[in-house]
């Protein structure tokens, strides 16, 4: 990239392209947060489980980025788009761009019962996801799922038997684990919501609406937590909406965090 | 002492002793503050990359240090579980570490200032780590040995990235990206050459440890071997080392270089490095917090073996 | 500024131009660092109070970026100071990059009492600083110094009453209070080193070398020290080099967040 | 009962009541609740703000932005001592507010997600603020009425500021500043509207509310003026406001503008809003972080009262 591509990326934005965006930015940010724990995770053997998974989602990230800039059809790559948009063309759930061992400006951040259980669910949901896209009728997007899916099951059976042991464990970790409950709930209802991109995606067979992945995952969730002696909290009408492009007041730190050195030396080469 | 004779023999002849042989207390106990803190190397390590991995300034170099520090974790994990194999637990090294009883290698209690070096490190202190540690892939304890096999080889890998890393900055780059190279190659040269101990004359240990087969060559002979290397490599990226006196001497077949700032390296191994109090705090801190996580997964194994003793009594 | 002009500053430093830019970047980082409180003091007096402490010194700061943008003779101006140089052309005492409130990347927070004895000790010896800067022979900088020796005056004052009632208060703040010396400490020996840029302007008359300074802050600290129950620790041999363009990992991470919008807009007019 | 009467016949007649004298223990309460919420909406106001402060893209709008969040402190202190007034502590106050029993302006729970969010914080929100409480500066009950002549005029100066910003980033500014002004506008001209309340025809207390002098002119009289002067005020700035059936009525005098959506209004009222949890959680964190500070405090003035005592009888 030279200087003059060193600017921001306005996307040509179709359906289909949201669509992808939604699941590749989702696996970018939330590799970005898991990637906070380098160093830091309460045993070695977790430090090196949480940059696996960080890994994965990274590379089926790249691999969708790479595949939405194709669709996108302005010459992009995973960079321009991954260090060039602004906030309001991301299309993650807000729920990964959320605090998680690091604090925010104004919000304090989590513990290994967040990171761990919001593991389990975004990777539950993935599951669910990449099995339904595996027939998806964009053969990038299917291969993409069938790989994404081998790593979805192991991060989901990784981090479900960490939510049960701290679920069931001491006093303090059941009280902390209880709490992560509370914090995360209300940023999963949109994991479920429907607009037209969901309908172009289900009706076009490019993949599931988000409302066909609940039941699956409500079931996998459930129980889980049944074992773990965790109540699933009422549903409320709150609704994060970050899949639309507008994202609660952390994904603008985490981008200028994310994006400086691009920034910082525009045309560089790396 | 006849134990104590036949074992020396065995080793000098350059045998290999595994964790079930007889072996003198001395050397269990030297090996085995060798090995966990080599381990402790590795973990603190992983810091002053992780301090960039948020950074990173395109998704494939995100990609390589993120696996160059998972790796650096499972070094870790093949060097606990060889340094367990002499007697103490991981928990207790661990406990040695944060108490500041042992020592990790001095290289991570300098910051990282800019991307230029992460590659730096790629090149200088995985390149000087190395060149210690290749003589290691024949230490007489075959634990050790058999760790080192695989550390080597995978650092090896990590010395290349990060090397190819300052070719396309120094190559393709801007020349901000060039000046940035140049500044790490200052900050870090010194350094890196402060890894391979103080001369010859001030070093304890050595004759004991050459015979062991902990340490094969010495500290200036791996210095040395080092900076030649080095002076090719820099040539071939364009940067300057730091040194005004050094130069090829054709009579050494060597190239000779400047005097070494020992009162730094003292003051840094002292404990008054730039970094010192973070990169202990950091390890301690993630030690403490996790402790209710640690608690609880010992909790639950628990509860578990004693629902399982209570279905077999029930079947 | 317009897009052209939007490039990182290179620096033509001087001496005397880096012997401003000292006093010009500390006051400007300990701002961004104090401006972390705002809506999260202990008590709305203290969030007035801390909030008054960084508009004085970014006040401050932005006289002296002027002043250095007038000496350096390119141009430039407070804005492109602030916003373009890297970290390697700040010259801040490293004690001011520190994180504060809001933990660092890979180091932890602080609390209120790491605040009120920063504000403190560095209220001390910016008075000491513009004390002696008020017969600088260059005008501009006496002129500074004036205005800024009064609100030095008033923030050593108000944070040494606070050292006091935390340092004397429950035995939880007294403790507090002596781990914030401990953290703290290391980075005062950064106030009184020596070196040619110091000695360049001792010289010329520009203002005092550090090693000035010593004397009269040593006194008032041990003298609120000493009615707050503190021990002023040893010195030890580390010694920070903030103010020779070489810092900490902290800085990095502060600059990004502080210059991301004008990175974002080149040639954005605000 | 004559006390009452003859109370309502002061206030009828535009008197005023200060904290000695004698009122009604419902218009206490009625006014204990306003004005803390007020105070509390002032404090709680600030965060949104301050998530800009750290980014504010020169040093002049850093200074302004610094000095507006240090007013609205202001304005909560003075708020806060008036209703202390009416006889309940500051502590009871934030008590209330953090438990989620007291409110606050419900404009204050959504995000702000760019730097044109605070320039259009000025114009709208303060702009809205400041019609709603230009009327409470003839509130019956003085000290209220004296605080709230003090905070309108920081809060003009404040919207001039706000709207100031905007015009430099649409008349000065590049294409994607003025997308940014735009963007910000569609977010946040509907909540704006919002905040003079539901339609008048749902609100409960208004006429005992007039009667007192608290509020003078209806929730949709005052909505009305908003919009009036706001599309004026677009015009200059050269935005579009989001309301596709905005359009002058030469009948009425005044804009038509489209239906707000009451069910968005209620939801984040009722704490389903975009920040909800997230302001309550940053002031009860403030608040419970603050615990050690505040009994030392306590703790170190009672030592010196002690000390002074002791002296006294020493002497």
């Amino acid at each position: 990239m030279d200087a003059a591509t060193a600017t921001a990326v306005q996307l040509r934005l179709t359906p289909e392209l949201q669509y992808v965006l939604r699941l590749a930015d989702t696996g970018l940010v939330h590799a970005q947060r898991l990637s906070e724990w380098c160093g830091h995770a309460p045993v070695l053997e977790e430090d090196i489980a949480l940059t696996n998974m960080a890994l994965d989602l990274l590379g089926q990230a790249r691999a969708l980025l790479t595949h939405a800039a194709a669709l996108e059809g302005q010459g992009l790559d995973e960079d321009r788009l991954a260090y060039w948009r602004e906030h309001d063309q991301f299309f993650n759930l807000t729920l990964v761009e959320q605090p998680l061992r690091k604090p925010g400006a104004h919000a304090p951040g989590g513990d290994f019962a967040d990171t761990v259980l919001r593991n389990f669910v975004l990777a539950s949901w993935l599951k669910a996801a990449c099995a339904a896209l595996q027939t998806s009728r964009d053969e990038t997007l299917a291969g993409i799922a069938a790989k994404s899916l081998k790593e979805a099951r192991y991060h989901q059976q990784h981090n479900a038997d960490w939510v049960q042991r701290l679920g069931d464990g001491t006093e303090e970790s059941a009280r902390r684990m209880a709490a992560a409950v509370q914090r995360l709930w209300p940023y999963t209802a949109e994991m479920f919501e429907h607009d037209a991109v969901d309908e172009a995606a289900r009706t076009s067979g490019l993949g599931p609406a988000r409302q066909d992945l609940r039941a699956a995952w409500q079931a996998e969730v459930a129980e889980v937590f049944a074992a773990a002696g965790l109540t699933l909290p009422p549903d409320t009408p709150f609704r994060s909406t970050g899949t639309q492009g507008r994202h609660s007041e952390h994904l603008g730190y985490l981008l200028a965090e994310m994006q400086v050195l691009q920034r910082q030396h525009p045309g560089g080469r790396w | 002492a006849a134990l104590e004779t036949r074992f020396e023999a065995h080793v000098g002849e350059g045998g290999f002793i595994e964790a079930k042989d007889w072996m003198p207390a001395h050397y269990r106990k030297t090996l085995l503050r060798q090995i966990s803190q080599h381990a402790h190397s590795e973990i603190v390590g992983m810091l002053p990359e992780a301090n960039w991995v948020t950074r990173a300034p395109t998704l494939k170099r995100k990609t390589i240090l993120l696996a160059k520090i998972q790796d650096e974790a499972g070094h870790g994990l093949y060097l606990y579980a060889a340094a367990e194999t002499l007697g103490q637990s991981r928990d207790q090294m661990l406990q040695a570490l944060h108490s500041g009883q042992a020592k990790y290698s001095s290289i991570f209690n300098y910051p990282t200032l800019s991307w230029a070096d992460v590659g730096v490190i790629g090149w200088l202190v995985d390149g000087a780590a190395i060149m210690n540690q290749v003589p290691l892939t024949r230490c007489s304890y075959a634990p050790y040995a058999r760790a080192m096999v695989r550390i080597c080889r995978e650092e090896s890998f990590h010395q290349r990235q990060g090397f190819d890393s300052l070719r396309v900055m120094m190559e393709e780059g801007t020349e901000a990206q060039r000046a940035m190279v140049q500044d790490a190659v200052n900050r870090w040269w010194w350094p890196s050459l402060m890894m391979f101990g103080p001369p010859d004359g001030e070093s304890t240990h050595s004759a004991q440890s050459a015979r062991w087969g902990i340490k094969r060559l010495s500290n200036d002979e791996l210095r040395q071997k080092f900076v030649d290397a080095c002076v090719e490599q820099a040539a071939v990226l364009g940067v300057t080392l730091p040194d005004p006196q050094l130069k090829w001497n054709a009579e050494r077949g060597h190239h000779d270089f400047g005097p070494i700032d020992w009162a730094e390296f003292w003051r840094v191994v002292g404990g008054h490095g730039p970094c010192n109090r973070e990169r202990l705090a950091a390890r301690v801190n993630a030690w403490e917090e996790g402790v209710w996580v640690r608690e609880a997964a010992l909790a639950h194994a628990r509860k578990q073996a004693e629902r399982a003793a209570a279905q077999e009594q029930a079947a």
